[in-house]
């Protein structure tokens, strides 16, 4: 695969600026949303003392959990030697440390104090997981960094496979990292399971896969650039095995939940009687985020690119929504203080929290995804970072280097 | 140990004037005037601070503790309950099997294995020597999760700019907050101001003192009578007890 | 076949950085001027003077004092470090001195030391030095050994560009009475007689006339190759390599053919048979305005309506930048057309207008690559938008043949390699120099070859063709492999067809 | 060779432009203190007035004021996690301590909040252009005015 | 009135009137001196606004620099932009009150002394360790960094450890501003930091510090691509009437 040429995205001429502009302007809008929340306080949010977190928080645990599946894509080549996956790592690096950094600025800025980012970093506690995940956060680009470094600099490509592994193992440790700051909740019923950690693993792979997918086709599409079909045939087959895993780790979740007294009440108000998050769950979740994906990528329109496209963007509201049921419907469900006890108090004890999210915290989440599709685009001119081109005959010859090499 | 007699002094004044107080309850502020621990030592882990809640003896339409509590540490309310803090409030039970009803006030549990603690990113979550496990805002980057952690939904979050705190009792917009046991009039030798009013109403539901002294009337009286704790599956080894649950 | 190390192309598209090697290149410079004659043509002394330091330092202040470019490049290096790696010579060679920042600082050790405060009293502080004769020597050679490429210009945060700074310690170096015989002695001949090549009237006619049988025998069409005929629309001015030179003078014929197949009336002025002009490479304001003088002198005397430049790298840096600025205006000639006009321009608004019948399979044999000349691709432009003289070489090139690849990025467009022949280097004495300094070009080269097949190496200068085709060999290449844009035209271009 | 004589003629020229035009803001200055020059002095006469007031309290700071002006977010910071963290309530270097001697009153006796305008913390807080976080939380006044202490 | 305030005082007037004289010298010789060639390093741009454009990446962004050597561009440009930072968190010791802008950046400014001392620090280790940069290296080179990297860490030293009494420093300068003499506090960090800032502005326009106005002047950078449209002729090379 020597002959794939990388190159700076010059191609989008004006349009560039456009497109940089309006996001700049969502950006921009997101921060204003922030400086509003902050400057009166929380109580102008929908979020509350029930609902503690709420829309950015499902943006930002979204988009942390895409940009690891991201680099787990971007290790693909390196780790399981799948060299027809290597022309696409730089550019998977560059999402993830993107989505990372949007899902970040996002936490931070819902903050109730983002002043004092600097406390949080440089004060630790390191029983807690939240720690961990700073940590792992700081990492993340620290390594994604270096690996796309040893991929883009000639003198270092024979790092590329070592770091490479360091990258795999790392995210695979944030994820579940990620996972357990819910797994761990031990207060509240629909969390306090192991089983998120592995879970929010497989639903990294499917979110970080589909959107890596998105962001590969725009860029292809905006710049001329073409990338081959094989390539994108073989992500979208990855996708759809993603999102069948990930739905075999939502059952077994729910289906436990449902076989245990203790979880009965959470798992009828999420899938059952939970309006808004039972709705999320069934129509967003299990048939826009699941069903409808696999019968698009499987189906006969699966060879479309277009269809492909749909199925990722349906992958993404699926996804959103099925952070919005774990975190706020999680959190919406009253804590069992007093099993077998009718509660009620002028502190909402006992009652569903309500949770109606405002335009600014819709505003900071989105601009998460703004500022990620603005530094893509950004560095990907600046930088050698995006495919020249990636025909079939590339990846056929490294399909058979790799079969005559294995057999 | 040099200063041993002192903190043993300290331990039995307490203990003593939380029992008077009990039994006199109707005098205001008999155990206010006494020495205090001295201000320059240092709390320590001989003493672990706690309540224990009769609820046979608390009324379902007295809010004497909670306004207390809002009073000594000047929590306003904006009048929007969803986002005004609470450090206590009144909870009301009724037992889905028998109708029996009951009436309680809920806040920190002072827990001794607390999951807000163990969460928190910056170590603001923190429990003191003594038992009292407080939220240090110098440190506290309003990030919620202790919040999410907490099994009895004890903390709230300012939700918005604080004027006219109480000296005792700093307070500001986006950190996280709970009960404090009223630890600056606890360092000063009083009893929290829930408890005192409780006492001023002559209700006794609340009794405040040093679990781990046995001669201490809550110690006395845990040993006595059947109590709880909330959610004590989690095994948090609550330091707030309830009697009658 | 050498009997100086040729470097060895390796497995990267790009030259990996030397290590450096003090002083590998110290010895190697040009012959200086013996005939007196030659230096005393241009308006400078015949031989070195005795007071040389004395002038030298006046002749800076002078320029210091023309040149806003010299002043603020002197003063504003900051040492950053951003050029070392950037000169082809010193990735060639290895010689420090040939980094671009140290090649500047032979100069600014003179200027820091009789022109500035701190070098005046803390010379060693600030690496002020005398000038001394060691130091004159120093800068003879390695300001010659600089092709005033400008590829550290395009890498430097202040845009201080070496070509100024080396024409400036020429400009310096002649009026003291130090020349360069090559330069000199040809820029001489073109002020003199019109022509580098010192070519009287008849010689040039006769050889137009070999041409114009060639082209018959080969193509059985008559194109005919004008001198200087009256009236005619266009004055072709190209260099006069053209008329001799191979793989040149097939370019010559391409746009014989180009004109013959748009119909359009041009000539070539005898007087003014000469695109190139060497005075640019010695900073000579005055000489460079006396040959391009030439130019415009004839442009007048035949009643041209439009002025067109033939490949030449240099030339067309002249004739862009300077003429209008240097024997402007030119308000004898069409205002329609830009004055002037590259060649490569006539042809691709021929080749969009559908003009020209292009058969791209006569060029099957080939594979193509681009050589961006360093003078076009960053001290001129084609066409109406920045960067049009990268796309439309190329795109004539892609109208004129099937298989066409572009060397890796990095090394083209702005970024492009000299050949390692330019600015006035482009003489045997310099042999070693002119090998080491085509290594990068030449490996860019090889990736394209050996990835691509690619068996053509397009230039639109007349140096890059002369250099490549002495140093391709060296390399292993073949010398054949150069040739001119308007050489591929020429191929494909189907005569006669369209009337 | 440069002409040092003609240099520092130009020197002397330039020298006594920028002298000109620095007297020139010098006796405009005047005449807009009431705003800038007003503000600028402000640091110097408000710590003037504070430090009579002050006095009137009858004592002097903690430290002297030398150490204070540069130390003083040190103390309280060590005192605040001393406090903090190991109930330590000594009042020396307490912020309490700070606001019961350096809080002014009005006429009627009641407390100004310290930090503002112009008060003790917030004219040199804002002279300096740094923020103070300790009000964002705590309380701005003692917490019983001496009229009213039972 | 102390010694040192009187000496601090008269050594900030020198090096105020050394720094402007002498770059607005170097400044006028620049706009002074002809540019009889067009020498735009292409591709470049056709227009006056693109030109402005070009240069604001330039001075900005590093762009050229970007283009060279990504190391160098990074250290590079986190030393200027933190330095840039810094500086304007120090327009609040000149005015009063202060601008909005100037509070905003004030914390943040705090940081990028890490930021500074970093990019020094790296830009420093490349000077020694690189081979090609420390053959073109001389002595001044490294002074300069060193001046810088002292500054930057007295600096930093008086935010983060020792600190000084900012209001009478500021109350010194404003003095100095409206002469009406203040005192300056003798702390030694302070005086260090102050008497390198001044070394500072007293060698910047005797140094490649001229950098600074010298890339505005950059007739590569700064040049419209219009010869081919207008005559540029100088004084000098006008033919004589």
């Amino acid at each position: 695969m020597k002959n794939v040429r990388f190159t700076e995205m010059r191609e989008t001429g004006q349009s560039y600026w456009l497109v940089q502009g309006l996001l700049a302007v969502v950006i921009l809008l997101g921060l204003s949303s922030a400086y509003y929340m902050e400057l009166n306080g929380h109580w102008v949010t929908g979020m509350n003392n029930q609902i503690v977190w709420g829309l950015p928080h499902v943006f930002a645990v979204f988009l942390i959990v895409t940009a690891s599946g991201e680099l787990n894509l971007a290790s693909i080549a390196s780790v399981f030697g799948k060299a027809p996956y290597k022309p696409l790592t730089r550019l998977a690096a560059l999402v993830a440390i993107a989505h990372m950094a949007g899902g970040l600025m996002i936490l931070v800025l819902d903050l109730g104090r983002p002043d004092r980012l600097i406390v949080a970093l440089t004060h630790y506690n390191l029983k807690s997981i939240f720690t961990w995940n700073i940590l792992l956060y700081n990492g993340f680009f620290v390594l994604a960094t270096v690996y796309a470094w040893t991929m883009m600099e000639r003198r270092l490509n024979g790092y590329a496979k070592v770091v490479g592994f360091g990258v795999f193992l790392w995210r695979v440790i944030l994820t579940t990292c990620t996972g357990s700051i819910f797994g761990f909740l031990v207060a509240r019923d629909a969390y306090n399971a192991a089983i998120m950690a592995p879970m929010f693993i497989i639903l990294s792979f499917s979110y970080g896969t589909a959107i890596y997918l998105m962001t590969l086709e725009t860029l292809s599409y905006w710049s001329g650039r073409r990338i081959s079909d094989v390539l994108v045939t073989r992500l979208k087959n990855l996708l759809g095995i993603f999102i069948g895993a990930a739905f075999y780790f939502f059952l077994a979740y729910h289906l436990t939940g449902m076989y245990v007294a203790e979880r009965q009440g959470v798992e009828y108000f999420l899938l059952a009687s939970g309006n808004v998050y039972t709705w999320l769950f069934w129509v967003g979740q299990v048939l826009i985020g699941t069903i409808v994906p696999l019968a698009l990528l499987y189906g006969s329109l699966g060879r479309s690119r277009v269809v492909v496209y749909l199925a990722c963007l349906f992958v993404l509201i699926g996804g959103l929504s099925q952070m919005y049921v774990t975190i706020v419907g999680g959190q919406a469900y009253p804590l069992t203080i007093f099993p077998g006890y009718e509660v009620t108090s002028s502190f909402s004890d006992g009652q569903v929290g309500s949770y109606i999210p405002t335009i600014f915290e819709a505003l900071l989440g989105i601009s998460g995804f703004a500022v990620a599709a603005f530094l893509v685009i950004l560095v990907s001119r600046v930088l050698p970072f995006v495919p020249a081109t990636l025909v079939d005959s590339d990846v056929d010859e490294c399909l058979a280097t790799e079969a005559t090499q294995s057999s | 140990m040099s200063n041993e007699s002192t903190d043993q002094g300290r331990r039995g004044f307490l203990g003593t004037a939380t029992a008077t107080a009990v039994g006199l309850a109707a005098i205001p502020g008999l155990s206010l005037v006494a020495l205090a621990r001295s201000p320059d030592l240092a709390v320590d882990n001989r003493s672990r601070w706690g309540l224990l809640i009769d609820t046979s003896k608390c009324l379902t339409e007295c809010t004497a503790c909670t306004t207390a509590c809002a009073s000594e540490n000047g929590l306003v309310s904006h009048g929007r309950p969803a986002t005004d803090a609470q450090w206590l409030r009144k909870v009301q039970l009724k037992d889905k099997a028998t109708g029996r009803t009951l009436s309680l006030p809920v806040g920190c549990q002072h827990c001794e294995k607390p999951p807000c603690v163990d969460v928190c990113p910056t170590g603001a979550s923190f429990r003191r020597a003594d038992g009292i496990v407080l939220v240090d805002k110098h440190i506290c980057i309003g990030c919620r999760y202790c919040m999410m952690a907490c099994p009895y939904k004890a903390r709230s979050f300012v939700h918005e700019e604080t004027h006219n705190q109480k000296a005792n009792a700093p307070r500001g917009k986006g950190t996280v907050e709970a009960c404090t046991l009223c630890v600056p009039r606890l360092d000063a030798g009083r009893l929290p101001a829930c408890v005192e009013a409780c006492q001023q109403e002559g209700h006794q539901a609340m009794i405040f003192g040093d679990l781990q002294d046995p001669n201490s009337a809550i110690a006395k009286r845990l040993a006595a009578v059947p109590t709880h704790q909330l959610r004590e599956a989690l095994n948090l080894n609550t330091g707030v007890r309830y009697q009658g649950v | 076949m050498a009997d100086f190390d040729v470097p060895v192309l390796g497995d990267y598209p790009i030259c990996p950085v030397p290590a450096i090697k003090p002083d590998a290149m110290k010895g190697l410079k040009p012959f200086a001027v013996n005939n007196p004659a030659h230096n005393t043509a241009l308006g400078f002394p015949g031989a070195l003077v005795d007071n040389w330091e004395e002038v030298a330092v006046a002749k800076m202040r002078e320029l210091l004092g023309k040149y806003r470019s010299l002043q603020v490049f002197l003063d504003s290096c900051v040492k950053c470090g951003s050029c070392t790696d950037k000169c082809h010579y010193f990735i060639g060679t290895g010689d420090p001195r040939n980094m671009p920042v140290a090649r500047q600082d032979l100069m600014r050790q003179i200027y820091r030391r009789y022109f500035t405060a701190a070098g005046k009293y803390l010379p060693k502080l600030v690496d002020a030095k005398d000038f001394t004769r060691e130091v004159l020597d120093d800068w003879y050679s390695y300001y010659h050994q600089c092709s005033q490429c400008r590829r550290c210009s395009v890498y430097c945060p202040f845009g201080i560009d070496t070509a100024e700074i080396s024409m400036a310690a020429r400009e310096i170096m002649d009026a003291i009475g130090l020349g360069q015989k090559y330069t000199n002695e040809i820029l001489g001949k073109n002020i003199k007689i019109g022509n580098n090549l010192g070519l009287p009237p008849p010689a040039i006619r006769n050889t137009l006339d070999g041409i114009e049988e060639d082209v018959e025998d080969d193509t059985g069409v008559v194109v005919r190759f004008p001198l200087d005929v009256k009236g005619a629309d266009v004055l072709l001015v190209t260099p006069s390599a053209d008329f001799f030179a191979e793989p040149h003078i097939d370019g010559l014929i391409g746009y014989g053919k180009v004109f013959h197949q748009a119909g359009i009336s041009w000539t070539l002025s005898s007087y003014a048979s000469e695109g190139a002009n060497f005075a640019m490479f010695i900073g000579s304001y005055s000489n460079m305005k006396r040959a391009a003088m030439r130019i415009r002198d004839a442009a007048r005397e035949l009643g041209v309506k439009r002025i067109v430049v033939g490949e030449c790298g240099h030339a067309w840096r002249v004739a862009y930048s300077f003429w209008n600025t240097i024997i402007g205006p030119f308000d004898f000639l069409d205002p329609k057309y830009p004055v002037p006009q590259h060649i490569c321009e006539f042809t691709n608004d021929l080749i969009r207008r559908g003009a020209l019948n292009l058969d791209k399979s006569a060029n099957d044999h080939r594979v193509v690559t681009f050589h961006d000349s360093c003078n076009v691709a960053r001290a001129s432009r084609m066409g109406q938008v920045p960067g049009g003289q990268y796309t439309i070489p190329r795109d004539i090139i892609k109208a004129s043949c099937n298989r066409f690849v572009d060397m890796a990025s990095g090394t083209i467009h702005d970024q492009t390699f000299c050949c390692g022949g330019g600015g006035g280097l482009l003489t045997d004495d310099l042999m070693p120099l002119r090998v080491k300094g085509a290594y990068p070009r030449m490996q860019a080269l090889r990736q394209v070859q050996e990835e691509h097949g690619v068996n053509y190496l397009a230039a639109i200068c007349a140096i890059c063709k002369s250099q490549f085709s002495k140093v391709l060999p060296y390399y292993k290449f073949d010398r054949d492999m150069i040739g001119g844009v308007h050489q591929l035209v020429s191929t494909a271009i189907q005569l006669g067809t369209k009337e | 060779m440069l002409n040092i004589r003609l240099w520092v003629a130009r020197l002397v020229m330039m020298g006594a432009l920028l002298g000109a035009s620095g007297l020139t803001i010098a006796a405009e200055a005047p005449c807009k203190s009431a705003v800038d020059r007003g503000n600028a002095a402000s640091a110097g006469d408000c710590q003037a007035a504070k430090e009579k007031r002050f006095e009137g309290r009858g004592g002097k700071c903690v430290e002297d004021e030398h150490f204070m002006r540069r130390n003083h977010m040190n103390l309280i910071l060590h005192q605040r996690d001393e406090t903090m963290h190991k109930g330590i309530r000594t009042s020396k270097y307490s912020l309490k301590g700070c606001l019961e001697c350096h809080t002014a009153t009005r006429a009627d006796g009641s407390y100004i909040p310290i930090n503002d305008p112009g008060q003790f913390c917030e004219s040199c807080h804002h002279f300096a252009s740094v923020k103070i976080d300790c009000f964002e939380c705590h309380a701005t006044t003692p917490a019983v005015s001496p009229a009213s202490k039972p | 009135m102390t010694v040192v305030t009187l000496l601090y005082a008269l050594l900030f007037y020198a090096a105020t009137a050394i720094l402007t004289i002498g770059v607005v010298r170097r400044v006028v010789i620049y706009a002074r001196s002809p540019a009889p060639l067009r020498i735009v390093t292409m591709p470049a741009p056709l227009t006056y606004t693109g030109v402005v454009l070009r240069m604001v990446r330039e001075v900005v962004f590093f762009e050229s620099l970007f283009k060279s050597t990504k190391w160098t561009w990074l250290f590079g440009w986190l030393f200027h932009m933190c330095l840039a930072l810094v500086l304007m968190r120090h327009i609040r010791y000149f005015q009063e009150p202060v601008w909005l802008g100037v509070q905003i950046i004030q914390p943040l400014g705090k940081y990028a002394a890490f930021g500074m001392i970093a990019g020094l620090l790296a830009l420093a280790v490349r000077r020694v360790c690189v081979e090609r940069v420390r053959y073109i290296t001389a002595p001044s080179d490294r002074a300069m960094l060193l001046l810088l990297l002292a500054i930057a860490i007295s600096g930093a030293s008086m935010t983060f450890l020792m600190h000084t009494d900012i209001v009478a420093v500021k109350s010194f300068f404003l003095g100095l501003m409206y002469f009406e003499w203040r005192p300056l506090p003798a702390d030694p960090l302070l005086l260090l930091h102050l008497t390198l800032v001044a070394t500072l502005m007293i060698i910047f326009p005797l140094s490649k510090l001229l950098h600074v106005p010298g890339v505005f002047f950059s007739p590569t950078r700064n040049q419209v691509d219009d010869a081919r449209e207008k005559r540029h002729v100088a004084a000098w090379a006008r033919d004589p009437a």
